[in-house]
């Protein structure tokens, strides 16, 4: 792995028309990479992601994406994206195409993605219109049942990108709390990019918790406060007011671009987005609680 | 004498009174999530409830306002992955009950979260499935919550996201889905449930003060009402008293401004 | 879950002719347990697990199993294992009928169970022999690549044991360190017995620990020294010297069956075992790293 | 001037020196796991040991008597479950070298660790396959250790328990394992890597004082002799004392008495 800056990693690793995972359920969402990539221009992106959230919204909506593969496309505890919506129902500001799974169908795309099988296996889509819709989803006869179960194709992102807490000298990763797919869809990925809120000498890893050796990343950039406005256990809560606020930004065109254009393409960095964006700061990380 | 309360409240305590003790629950954020922690602080305190983020036997002092936030993990019995949460718990038979929610159901508890209109061109796009069909399949038993209103409660879903009792008549026990499928219905007017025979929804129970009248006119399908309707207690002192608490709380906890290390 | 003597829990839960899965990877061989059904008779059971190892060395010695499922069945660092080869190349004390697979196929086998699949899925056994003596190896064709693709039968066990180190009162088990495939047996099975070193207020498991919720268990026994010969990280180390040792007290039937009969069948309980083999106790646990 | 060493010293320095910095080792009990560790001491110190009990960069200060030591866990970068360690670091092709050992082997590098005689009623019952089949089918390269004697070089295997390069001449790049196979055999008498055409495994490099012939004598098939056959240099000093004091640091360790809190 090579410790460089975020926009060092995006520039050197990710290219227009790639299939890009950016994971993180609800928790240590990376939002300074999705920002990067839109300071950057990147375009023409397959966007993969089980719950496409506020990161996946700004990126659509900045005309990142070509694609979607999710299974999930709300505002978690608001309601709608309303840029993805504005993409699927009118084509703004670019048609997107659609692969949609449930939850579980894609957790097994992305196991199967990282243990080299060309299809993930499940119990799942029955008598639904979803397989209908995805010709992804298809089948095949247990051997020795006869029953038949649902298959979905792999994932193998070019490029995966998460946010963790700690890594330490050698470019072990530690992740703290809901690990999501993270773990999955990193390995099941050509590329790996982590964003981490700090670098330390050991990480604070008992036996068993979920570390990636520094030998499976591509990059690590330190960024601090990287996941918000989602959060990072240990480090810092998740701005619930924000993905309220989020709903009014982002229901019409005009105030959702200026918005992009203030605090994400008018700033250099992710320090400069949270400074831009009224975030408090503080440098006593202890006495936080996430 | 109660005080005044909200449909809302009172379709939280109706869905909370139908958890049991020791019951294992998969649970959406909102208004299930709400009703699952009352049961909880209530008549249900060993109740196990596991969000799809993967938090197994969570217990939180405040609501979440997202299905992962760090209030379910620091009070979780076990964190696991999204792939072990859906695979050894879900889909290996662990849960009793899954919440599940729509924005269309039709008469046999099937539901549509996906899309109003076409899908290709859609003229509502809703978030979409998550783990719907997998819940609706697997749980044992499947509670829905939702608002009645004849655009909600449809003769016919634009799309089908999650199976309920499919043509009704026992086609799903001939299905692959091992769950029993929907086996009540949660409204703001009272609760509807299968129909033994036809498996097709009929009111059961309604809240003081509304009709079953009410409740068909609220229904786009000619719904059927069953031959003896019980009336729902209104929610007690303590039933309200506790949902309260826990909604202040959570307000408290999460009106919070948050500091970040940067 | 129950809190109870391991006499009762293996009375209660284990019984002739079932399969049952005793798992743990070198570490956490619940050897009480297995020295338990000794005790009691238990007879023609199909006994799963992927490294036989000295715990069911004894129980095929011992006259306890009818089959055997496994992947690997060697005295770890020493060699043979005697009374394993006796039933298979004599049928001594009884025929045993052996279902043997790969690591990584047995790995799948108890996923899918745990899974409520009916198979598991995995490139494996290719151009190899196992797969021709084994029946229940099959193959799937992808219905994305048309690649053909081995698969095993999920394993469902009637029993599933292990050993832990702690349960805290509502039964609810932590397992640190080395955890094999024990969660993916535990969850395949229908009846769940977990042996523990102790039991505590309160679980000594942070974030990300490996937990077993109580109310998945049928069982709890408190057991300390359970996993002897093997090891419990954090308790005591695995007795290297009784590997070596066995490799003489098993090579013939008559030294085993006296050896059987003064340490197992002639003991009431683990403790009597222990101290009749000689391990030196300490009830100090903190002084002991293991 | 050196010390004498013996046979098994010469073997683990041999297949230490193969052993580069940074590469990803599935590595089994015994000789190569004493040789990856060697390797580490001296010029690989970052290579990546994983055992297969899911101690994934382990840097063990004693060497390990069983796959699953404490001190693999105490001293890894990662513990991770059985299924894990097969599916996502095996399967999913994270390993350069994958070591194997067998009781037979034949001119193609195919191994037999299952059964001396037949299956059904086998003369000598072995401890089977383990890991092999897949470690043989997915490493990027296998290095094989193995004594060399003509009851274990055999011309046909009793049971084949991990494929090498099948029947020769391209057969396995057109099977659907995606690793190359074995790239090297290590033995107490030299090296033998197999011929680039025809896959058949060729002696290419003795050690001091070994003639070619003693290592056709030494094979149960017509061995051939690679047209140069390198001479390998005897363990170095350094080499030498790394080793001794790594297997003296490992008898002292295991030689403690278990204390047992009971």
């Amino acid at each position: 792995m090579a410790l460089m800056t975020l926009a060092d990693a995006v520039a050197t690793f990710v290219r227009d028309g790639q299939t890009i995972a950016m994971e993180g359920f609800t928790h240590l969402i990376p939002f300074a990479a999705a920002h990067e990539i839109i300071r950057q221009g990147r375009t023409d992106l397959h966007l993969v992601r089980m719950t496409p959230d506020l990161i996946y919204d700004q990126m659509i909506g900045a005309g990142c994406a070509r694609a979607l593969t999710f299974s999930w496309g709300g505002n978690p505890g608001v309601g709608s994206l309303h840029r993805l919506r504005d993409a699927v129902e009118r084509g703004w500001p670019r048609p997107l195409e659609i692969v949609e799974h449930s939850h579980a169908g894609m957790a097994a795309a992305y196991v199967a993605g990282a243990s080299g099988l060309p299809f993930g296996l499940l119990r799942g889509y029955i008598d639904t219109d979803l397989g209908r819709v995805n010709p992804q989803v298809k089948a095949v006869t247990c051997p020795y049942t006869g029953e038949s179960l649902a298959t979905v194709p792999a994932l193998r992102p070019d490029v995966t990108i998460i946010h963790a807490q700690q890594a330490d000298g050698a470019g072990n990763v530690l992740l703290r709390g809901i690990a999501g797919v993270q773990k999955e869809a990193a390995m099941a990925a050509r590329a790996l990019i982590v964003t981490v809120e700090e670098v330390v000498g050991r990480l604070d890893a008992p036996l068993n918790a979920v570390v990636l050796p520094g030998w499976l990343i591509s990059a690590i950039a330190c960024v601090p406060g990287g996941a918000y406005p989602s959060y990072a256990q240990g480090y810092y809560a998740r701005d619930n007011a924000f993905y309220l606020v989020w709903d009014d930004v982002s229901r019409e065109r005009e105030p959702f671009g200026r918005w992009m254009k203030a605090h994400v393409l008018g700033t250099p960095d992710h320090a400069a987005f949270l400074r831009s964006v009224g975030v408090i700061s503080t440098r006593d990380a202890s006495g936080v609680s996430a | 004498m109660n005080t005044p309360w909200t449909p809302d409240e009172m379709m939280t305590v109706a869905a909370a009174r139908l958890l049991w003790d020791r019951c294992v629950c998969f649970v959406g954020i909102g208004l299930p999530s709400a009703a699952a922690n009352l049961a909880r602080l209530l008549h249900a305190p060993r109740i196990v409830l596991i969000y799809e983020s993967g938090t197994v036997g969570t217990r939180p002092e405040v609501l979440p306002l997202s299905i992962g936030d760090g209030e379910l993990a620091d009070t979780a019995t076990a964190v696991v992955s999204i792939p072990e949460v859906f695979a050894y718990w879900l889909q290996g038979g662990r849960i009793d009950v899954g919440f599940l929610g729509a924005a269309q159901i039709d008469r046999f508890g099937n539901l549509n979260s996906t899309v109003i209109g076409d899908y290709a061109r859609p003229r509502t796009r809703l978030p979409g499935s998550g783990g719907a069909p997998e819940i609706a399949a697997h749980a044992r038993q499947t509670f829905i919550v939702m608002k009645q209103t004849p655009r909600a409660f449809v003769p016919q879903l634009d799309f089908c996201t999650s199976a309920g009792f499919l043509a009704g008549g026992g086609l799903r026990a001939r299905s692959s889905a091992k769950g029993e499928g929907p086996q009540v219905v949660v409204t703001d007017l009272g609760l509807l449930r299968p129909n033994p025979a036809t498996e097709e929804l009929e009111v059961v129970a309604l809240y003081q003060g509304v009709s079953a009248d009410e409740a068909v006119r609220a229904t786009g399908w000619p719904l059927r009402v069953a031959a003896t309707v019980d009336a729902i207690p209104p929610p007690s002192d303590q039933e309200l008293h506790t949902l309260r608490d826990l909604h202040a709380r959570t307000a408290a906890a999460h009106g919070r401004p948050v500091h970040v290390p940067y």
